[in-house]
């Protein structure tokens, strides 16, 4: 049994949680993959920071229209229903909690939902933030997607994260290509397991104390194990 | 008001469309702080700012969502070497190559804001608020020398207006009174900035006869504009309807290349 | 959520739209605070408040620019006793008898707020801003017991978001998603108190199929509105054109007294 | 020769003041007349706060338009070029001084251009301010028009306004059926004075110590005069 599943699985997998009639933004990048396993016989009405609501699927390249963009500077169309509006309004429609859910990319969660995922602090270089920060602290649930372990094997769920921060205290739910987690204010809790994950699997691959969500005794990882061990002598 | 009065039939009217676009960014002087409109190319009022690369103008401080895109309009504007500072919330894109030199290079300050923090800082500019109380960005970098309020269980960080002595908007359609019609998401950041600059100035596809735009349908009503000049209408319109024929950045394509897939809306 | 989901040909679509104006407040409790549109009789949702007169709650926190007048919609919620508190800018008119007699009675709560404070005051609330620094009002007695801080060298007193229970707001037109158009000066508050509520009811003269309404001229999106009612027709209008013979209460006049001069537009 | 203009006089005297194409707002009462005589000849925008750029006329009584009104809440008509918007856009035009005057009635206008407009702070009246506090700061100039006395002979212009205020320093010139007046940093400035008042005799009405607009020396009235030589005594 596999311990991971696909991108494209977890995009189908984000998107099953997303309830009919939801207003919707999807971030850029691997987030923009959900909106290829929304429901098509339901709707769910997307968002772009950008100025609309409505958002369709990409045009064909014969009617690609440079006035009709998404956040990520691509081209999108308009669903009947749609409506424009100025980036002050799209935003005040964001940072007021209009938006059902947002999904977003991220170096690092934290145990108390911090979110860290615009800058990895490199000297050198260039910073730039764009929505992220707007997009973190004004949904009413923020979903992360990403892999659980960076390329070089470390986990992106942290105690603290060490990337600046995005938003504190913001995540409601990570879903990863190991399992789905949710931020409690007793850190993270493991909703789903993907394959042969378990909630011990998972405390050792990301050395964090996790609990399952039938709120059975928390799964310590080892060096967490270790690290209290050596508090008590 | 800098408002051009014409006299027409011997009626003194407001005119505040203007013959070139040389003529609408006259005036713009060395240090002045620019606000321009759109978000990547989209809304980006490129014959203004061709406009002002040629009129001279540096040591500018510019307000934009981004800091340039290939090698035209606002990064051009960059490459020739007019820009000073610039406020955005995203530099970096897939072709800013021109800012990332002159970051790289010690050649432009930047200041970065929240995308929405940007907006609503413009916004207050033009609707005379002095500050106010945003949630965007408390406990970040970006906020570390800010102050801070918790009010109503939430904390918030203040954040200040952002003016401009000169906006540079592209919009759809005016009338001589200024009033103006955006075209999709190339509305972006056009109202707020056409409502934050002491002088606005605005190309468009087309300039109607004052009484055309519906007064329900005005997105930026005409007293937030000072200058008008009509650029002739983008490639891929015809008569106000979309044809089509373009790849994003607005170039004409070979309908082959373009293939049969029609797809869209 | 507070979305209804249909099913259309087997497919799950949002549809807002409830039947009756009855069907529209249901479950607004007692105590409740309660946003108003309309700005003195227009664009004042005059079927919801009836509806929610016969509905029964009580106790409420209104939010209106006014305070009711003559004898019907907002005055006559009044004058039924519902009404604990009032949130408004100006409750003095020629025709605000009903509130008068409240108000000297010792029969209702009075909150003024200068005009411009109470739209910025409910915006915020739907743009998630904590509070923000305004200079309207500072050194009257409006502003007496409020934060006050110079910036810039103005002076400016701090405001808080108003944010409410429910909206009541009166539009031209909806779709199923409730994206709304107004007409003329009766948009007043509409737009901004759907963004201020927690569920947000319109009435409006006609339900239009979905991409009927032009997405550049949607003035308020959907995703601000949660219940939506067809009430019919305003009587001085035939198939959305303006016919007129009604006062500027909306009454039926006799053509003979209209008399002939059409003056106007 | 009198020494009072009438009303529509007044009304006209300050069109005269108000330059073709500006934006200007004519707030409820006395100054919905200044309407009557701008010219004909030129453009001059009206804006009414509750939602209007572009203000026309009166309809006649068969085109009333419920839906088309004013800030005082009676019918108007909307010109070619004219524009719609809610209410916190509409203030947001006021507050953020792109209106170039606004003309507004008066209870007391004081020598530092406090206004007083909006109570009379009398014991059981209902207080209601409307736009008033908002338009007294909103406008690149507050022109005020009034009476210079009130029914029982006392000068709207004070040295301290002992109503409440509506806004502080915020009138730039008061138009009265006496004289208009400039206000400036040391105080009244007499800019025209109508039929046969002068700077002595409207210092005499007001109790004001007023200046003329050559800047010849001040004009004390004499409550004034007799004040400061008690002081030297």
């Amino acid at each position: 049994m596999t311990t991971r599943i696909s991108r494209e699985e977890l995009a189908q997998r984000i998107a099953a949680d997303i309830a009919e009639g939801s207003y919707v933004n999807l971030g850029i990048g691997a987030p923009t993959l959900v909106a290829n396993f929304l429901p098509e016989d339901q709707e769910i009405i997307l968002h772009t920071e950008n100025g609309l609501l409505g958002m369709g699927r990409a045009p064909g390249a014969a009617n690609v229209d440079p006035d009709l963009i998404n956040a990520g500077k691509q081209a999108v169309t308009a669903l009947p229903g749609a409506a424009y509006f100025h980036h002050a309004d799209s935003f005040g429609m964001m940072r007021g909690g209009h938006l059902d859910v947002c999904v977003l990319g991220a170096f690092q969660v934290s145990e108390s939902g911090d979110l860290a995922n615009w800058s990895t602090g490199a000297p050198g270089a260039i910073p730039a933030v764009g929505g992220a920060m707007d997009l973190a602290i004004g949904a009413k649930a923020v979903y992360v997607m990403t892999d659980l372990l960076t390329k070089t094997g470390e986990s992106k769920l942290v105690a603290e994260c060490t990337y600046p921060l995005t938003g504190v205290g913001c995540v409601t739910r990570v879903y990863t290509d190991h399992a789905v987690f949710d931020v409690t204010t007793d850190g993270f809790v493991v909703r789903e397991a993907f394959g042969a994950n378990t909630v011990q699997s998972l405390a050792a691959l990301t050395g964090l104390e996790l609990r399952d969500a039938s709120g059975a005794a928390p799964a310590l990882s080892r060096s967490r194990r270790d690290a209290e061990s050596e508090e008590e002598n | 008001m800098d408002v051009r009065i014409a006299n027409t039939k011997g009626r003194a009217v407001i005119d505040k469309t203007v013959t070139d676009a040389e003529s609408a960014v006259a005036g713009i002087p060395d240090g002045a702080t620019v606000m321009i409109g759109g978000f990547g190319r989209a809304g980006q009022p490129i014959e203004l700012i061709d406009a002002l690369i040629a009129q001279g103008a540096g040591d500018l401080t510019i307000v934009n969502n981004n800091a340039g895109n290939g090698d035209t309009g606002l990064a051009a504007l960059l490459a020739a070497k007019r820009v000073r500072r610039i406020i955005c919330s995203f530099p970096r894109q897939h072709d800013s190559w021109v800012f990332d030199g002159l970051y790289r290079a010690g050649e432009i300050e930047l200041e970065i804001v929240p995308q929405g923090n940007l907006a609503e800082r413009i916004r207050a500019a033009g609707a005379g608020i002095g500050a106010f109380f945003s949630p965007t960005g408390v406990g970040t970098e970006l906020a570390a020398d800010k102050e801070q309020r918790r009010i109503d269980g939430r904390d918030y960080v203040l954040e200040y207006p952002i003016n401009a002595d000169f906006a540079l908007v592209s919009a759809l359609q005016a009338d001589r009174w200024g009033n103006l019609v955006y075209r999709m998401t190339a509305r972006n950041f056009g109202p707020i900035m056409a409502s934050a600059a002491t002088t606005t100035i605005v190309q468009v596809d087309k300039v109607v006869p004052l009484g055309e735009l519906d007064p329900e349908t005005v997105v930026t009503p005409g007293i937030f504009v000072d200058r008008v000049v009509e650029v002739g209408e983008r490639v891929w319109l015809d008569d106000g309807a979309f044809v089509g024929g373009v790849d994003l950045e607005g170039r004409r394509i070979e309908p082959a290349a373009a293939g049969t897939n029609g797809g869209g809306l």
